[in-house]
């Protein structure tokens, strides 16, 4: 059984798994990559995630790294869905990002 | 302590006999038995001799700079100070600006650790002194200053001497390089901000009686002005949360 | 229509199962990632479990944003986890 | 007076080198110049790009693994102690402290691994001690001490999200090279530190956890280490300095800082931003490269520089600000590029040519803010009459600062100590070496205590293992 | 009577300082000494504005500082002492306070001469009486009114007051 996971929300259901041929992953995640804002600046990716070992191991870390994009990019979509049905960058969207960039980038402890 | 500055010192001081007593940060500080007019009537009587040297590491035109800024910083804050109400500072006796020289009253006496700086007398750790009162002293004298639109700019327990007044040790500020003037709420907050880590650092043991001893001081020291008193508790409020914001970053 | 803010739900809920090859290894990884609070509680709750050797992870969050910021940044750590394992065990 | 510094900094790239090595397109490939900083700074790299297979050649012979047990006597070159007749104050560390009570019986050594990522470079280190107090005689020997630092275009700082992700995808190799170099087995570790504070909260953060997965998995003790301590103490082991007046210095602090009563005790320090972060934002005012580091790189430039021109001078007795400053010569900076000719500071009014450089600016920057440093440092060594003093942190590798120092140190008839790259920039080697010593005192974290803390004041760390 | 000494730091020179009360030929000395008399080359302090010795002493030092120093502001080491009794950097103002006047019968007569040479001078210039130079007399003779004017200083102890012009005197023009 490999790495899966299920998200409700409001009687809403959706299934992941990570049943795929082992050729088709990697460490490299599509949604974990160098921020949008540094590659804006020119930067490179020097910093990729060391290749997966041939081990259960090193399989469980591809498949989690595909779990995790598959989570990342459903979940974007639905908030891009909401935003839409709104129709506005309400002030709650942007308490939200606020609330994003605090955990990615930290903030003050006090 | 560094014999090539002693004798530059000397060339400045010809047939005054020196000794040197302390290298601060910037300064030797020399006292001498030999008044530089008076004929001296009072045997024992001393005089402090205080030289800025110029400091190698700093780029000339800086150094110069920083020199006479602070020579005559001082030399004005002390004439500005002495024979103020409720404020003990030497008197000065001569000024050689040019060469970084001020010639100050002697301030304070031997005791059993060295000179009777506040820094001294705290460590004693003596049982019978009264500090509470000597440090609300301090405070208040402080206020003092700051309700003259001084800033002392070095507050340490090193720069406050004491000088017994009959059986009483009195303060007297002293080294005022850093000083300067200003009525600014935000400089006497960092003002008493310095203070406070100086007694943290140097009196860790005993740090939060001292300190709010001396705020105790400071407060009675605005007198009827306690509004002025607010408005720089409220600033030094905002200095001390600053400081324990400030990004600590490795 | 009240000016007061609601309080909100924790409306979007994920589950999310690792199977590791040892009951010890799930462990570890339960060990490991339950130590750092994440975002305020009022905003999300997570819990670790280990099943057997399945480290299952619940979390409970008042939006898709939180909970995406949440769980990316679990799987993160959880990834270290495994690469450290395979590596050094 | 032997000021000899490590040889290798000689060969670090100038200024141009490193705006050249920017400049090329990926892959990533140091500059053949480049010897102990970029070799340091990629030492993990298992790049097959072939130039970098030679630089690690090179470094593998001259400084790292050919040695299996890497020890100071290879290090005297690298402190300098600029008074010889001091009064004996290189002794060594001499405590009356017993590090010793919880050795384990028939071991006659104590080895840790540090972790640390609290800011841009992830670094691994293995540090060994043999029984008994530390001294000249007995020395804590370095068996690995490996870095790769997160770099950003010019111009740019660094997220802490991005730099998180750098020391997540490193981390493990770093460790696994840091073990290979040490030539230690998992059994002869005693403990496993880690950098708790304080620093950028994601990037610890992910530091941490490999530390904790490591210990469970090797059954192995953690340590959380205060990052300061680690400067200081290392810097004590390495130079032998026995009670300095420290000076730390780096990209989020400038402390001055003197130990008393089991405390390292905080007696000056910025009132607004650090000296490394004024250096830095500079830098990115100037768009001039952050490879191998922003603030060498204004130190290249300002070796060009010989118009001081005034700055802001604000100390306010062992403090000091340097915000001002910044946003002063920030402003020069702007003019200048700008061709804003109503600048008298930058442009000559009657030809309405510039008059300054870039070049100026930087050695006045450093002239100025430097100056500060020393004047706030000595005024600390008159306050708490010690004639010794330390210089650590990123910043402390400046060998124009250091050369200040070193001026205002020899007036006071006293001794400098300072370290090269491999201990003045972040390293996990002085977590590893300040963790052992916690260790060795019967400290012990419980996974719950490992949680990383983005503050973490150097004066609330116990000293536990000095007098 | 009078008080002859040597500043340690400037043993090059000898210092001489008398105090006469009763004088009545102040409008002639000033006279000459506008002239440029060499005969009336000493300083011709007027004694009312002298509250100590401390003061005189202090305006010398100073003059002999600047004088070495290569600083003086007048044409004489004689009018340079007067110049350092004054708080301002105003030289005509200095000579007009602190300098003889035409009805003045206090004075004080203070004479810089060469330790070396030992030059001999002729005090007869003065028609006084020749009284003694301690604090207590000088104090007889001054008004404090008008030293306080001209010092802009307030203070009612005399020690402390007498310090506050010293400190005028270092930091005029600094």
């Amino acid at each position: 059984m490999p790495p899966s996971a299920v998200y409700k929300t409001n009687g809403l259901q959706h299934e992941f798994t990570t049943d795929v041929p082992r050729d088709e992953l990697t460490t490299e995640g599509k949604t974990t990559g160098p921020s949008e804002f540094v590659m804006s600046k020119g930067a490179t990716d020097r910093d990729k995630p060391s290749e997966a070992k041939d081990s259960a191991m090193g399989l469980l870390r591809c498949q989690v790294t595909r779990l995790q994009d598959d989570i990342n990019e459903f979940l974007t979509r639905r908030m891009q869905q909401e935003a839409s049905n709104k129709g506005d960058g309400s002030s709650k969207e942007q308490e939200a990002e606020e609330l994003e960039k605090q955990l990615l980038d930290g903030a003050d402890e006090d | 302590m560094s014999d090539h500055l002693v004798e530059l010192a000397k060339s400045h001081l010809t047939n005054i006999p020196v000794s040197l007593i302390s290298q601060g940060a910037e300064s030797l500080i020399f006292t001498t038995t030999t008044h530089p007019y008076m004929e001296t009537s009072d045997e024992g009587q001393q005089y402090i001799v205080k030289f800025r040297p110029p400091k190698k590491y700093r780029h000339p035109q800086l150094d110069a700079q920083l020199t006479k800024r602070r020579t005559l910083a001082e030399a004005r804050l002390l004439q500005r100070l002495y024979g103020a109400d409720g404020i003990s500072v030497p008197s000065i006796i001569a000024v050689d600006a040019r060469n970084g020289i001020l010639w100050l009253e002697y301030i304070g006496q031997q005791i059993e650790n060295g000179v009777s700086s506040l820094k001294n007398y705290l460590w004693l750790e003596d049982s019978k002194a009264d500090y509470e009162s000597l440090l609300r002293a301090v405070g208040d004298m402080i206020a003092r200053l700051h309700q003259m639109g001084i800033v002392h700019g070095d507050l340490t327990t090193s720069n406050v001497m004491l000088q017994k007044h009959g059986s009483q040790w009195a303060p007297c500020l002293i080294d005022f390089g850093l000083g300067f003037t200003s009525d600014l709420v935000e400089d006497k907050a960092v003002d008493l901000y310095v203070l406070e880590r100086a007694i943290l650092s140097t009196h860790p043991v005993h740090s939060d009686n001292y300190n709010s001893w001396l705020m105790e001081g400071y407060k009675k020291g605005y007198g009827k002005d306690q509004g002025k008193f607010k408005q720089v508790m409220k600033r030094y409020e905002d200095v001390r949360m600053r400081g324990r914001k400030r990004s600590m970053l490795g | 229509m009240t000016a007061k803010r609601q309080k909100m739900s924790f409306s979007c809920i994920l589950d999310i199962g690792v199977p590791f090859e040892t009951e010890k290894q799930a462990t570890i990884a339960k060990r490991t990632l339950e130590q750092d609070p994440i975002l305020k509680p009022d905003d999300l709750v997570v819990r670790y479990e280990v099943n057997t050797s399945s480290l299952d992870m619940h979390f409970e969050a008042i939006s898709d944003r939180v909970l995406r910021v949440a769980v990316s940044s679990v799987l993160e750590s959880l990834k270290t986890v495994i690469e450290v394992i395979d590596e050094f065990e | 007076m032997s000021s000899t510094r490590h040889q290798d900094t000689k060969e670090l790239p100038s200024y141009e080198e490193a705006l050249q090595e920017h400049e090329r397109p990926p892959p990533y490939t140091p500059p053949l110049t480049g010897s102990i900083m970029a070799s340091i700074t990629r030492l993990s790299r298992d790049d097959p790009d072939p130039i970098y297979e030679d630089l690690n050649n090179v470094v593998d012979s001259t400084d790292f693994a050919d040695v299996d047990h890497y020890n100071y006597d290879v290090l005297s070159n690298a402190v300098r102690d600029v008074s010889l007749d001091t009064d004996g104050s290189s002794k060594g560390i001499v405590t009356m402290v017993n590090l010793d009570q919880y050795a384990k019986p028939g071991k006659h050594t104590y080895t840790a691994i540090g972790l640390e990522g609290s800011a841009n470079k992830l670094g691994v280190g293995i540090i060994r001690h043999n029984l008994g107090p530390l001294s000249q005689e007995n020395r804590a020997q370095v068996l690995s001490n490996v870095r790769d630092t997160y770099i950003t275009p010019p111009g740019e700082g660094f997220l802490p999200r991005d730099t998180a992700r750098h020391h997540r995808n490193w981390v493990v190799r770093l460790i696994k090279r840091s073990m290979e170099e040490a030539g230690v087995s998992r059994e002869e570790l005693d403990c496993i530190c880690f950098t708790k504070g304080p620093g950028m909260g994601a990037p610890l953060q992910s530091v941490v956890i490999a530390a904790r997965a490591l210990s469970q998995l090797w059954d192995l003790p953690l340590i959380g280490v205060n990052h300061c301590i680690g400067h200081i103490e290392m810097g004590r082991e390495i130079t032998g300095a026995d009670n300095p007046v420290v000076l730390y210095v780096s990209g989020g602090n400038t402390q001055v800082i003197a130990y008393s009563n089991q405390r390292y005790r905080i007696f000056g320090e910025t009132l607004d931003i650090a000296i490394g972060n004024c250096l830095d934002r500079f830098a990115r005012t100037l768009k001039i490269p952050n490879y191998p580091s922003p603030g060498y790189n204004i130190e290249q430039l300002a070796k060009k520089g010989s118009n001081y021109i005034e700055l802001p001078y604000t100390v306010k007795g062992m403090d000091l600000s340097m915000s001002g400053i910044l946003a002063y010569i920030d402003q020069l900076a702007n003019d200048l590029f700008k061709g804003n000719t109503s600048n008298k500071v930058i442009f000559n009014q009657e030809t309405k040519e510039a008059q300054i450089t870039v070049e100026d600016l930087c050695f006045s920057l450093q002239e100025t803010l430097f100056a500060m440093l020393v004047e706030i440092t000595e005024r600390a060594m008159a306050h708490v009459n010690t004639n010794q003093v330390l210089i650590v942190g990123g910043v402390g590798c400046n060998e124009r600062l250091q050369k200040m120092m070193e001026d205002m140190v020899l007036d006071r008839k006293g001794s400098i100590y300072a370290t090269d790259e491999r201990f003045c920039i972040d390293n996990g080697i002085m977590i590893a070496h300040a963790g052992l010593l916690e260790f060795r005192m019967g400290k012990r974290f419980e996974l719950k205590d490992t949680v990383c803390t983005q503050k973490f004041r150097t004066d609330e760390v116990l000293v536990s293992w000095r007098d | 009577m009078s008080i002859k000494t040597v500043l340690p730091q400037f043993p090059q020179f000898t210092v001489h300082l008398f105090k006469f009360k009763n004088v009545t030929n102040s409008k002639e000395i000033k006279q000459n000494l506008i002239k440029g008399d060499k005969r009336y080359d000493f300083s011709f302090i007027n004694a009312q504005t002298v509250l100590s010795e401390e003061q005189l002493l202090s305006a010398v030092y100073r003059a002999l500082l600047d004088h070495t120093q290569d600083k003086i502001r007048t044409k004489t080491i004689h009018s340079e002492v007067i110049f350092s009794l004054s708080p301002t950097q105003n030289i005509m103002d200095a000579l007009r306070r602190f300098g003889i006047q035409d009805d003045s019968t206090d004075l004080i007569v203070i004479k810089i001469v060469d330790s070396n040479s030992q030059e001999e001078f002729d005090l007869s210039v003065v028609e006084g009486e020749e009284v003694d130079i301690t604090d207590e007399d000088l104090k007889s003779s001054a008004i404090l009114k008008t030293i306080k004017k001209n010092y802009k200083l307030k203070s009612e102890d005399l020690t402390v007051l007498s310090h506050q012009i010293v400190a005028a005197i270092q930091l005029r023009g600094l």
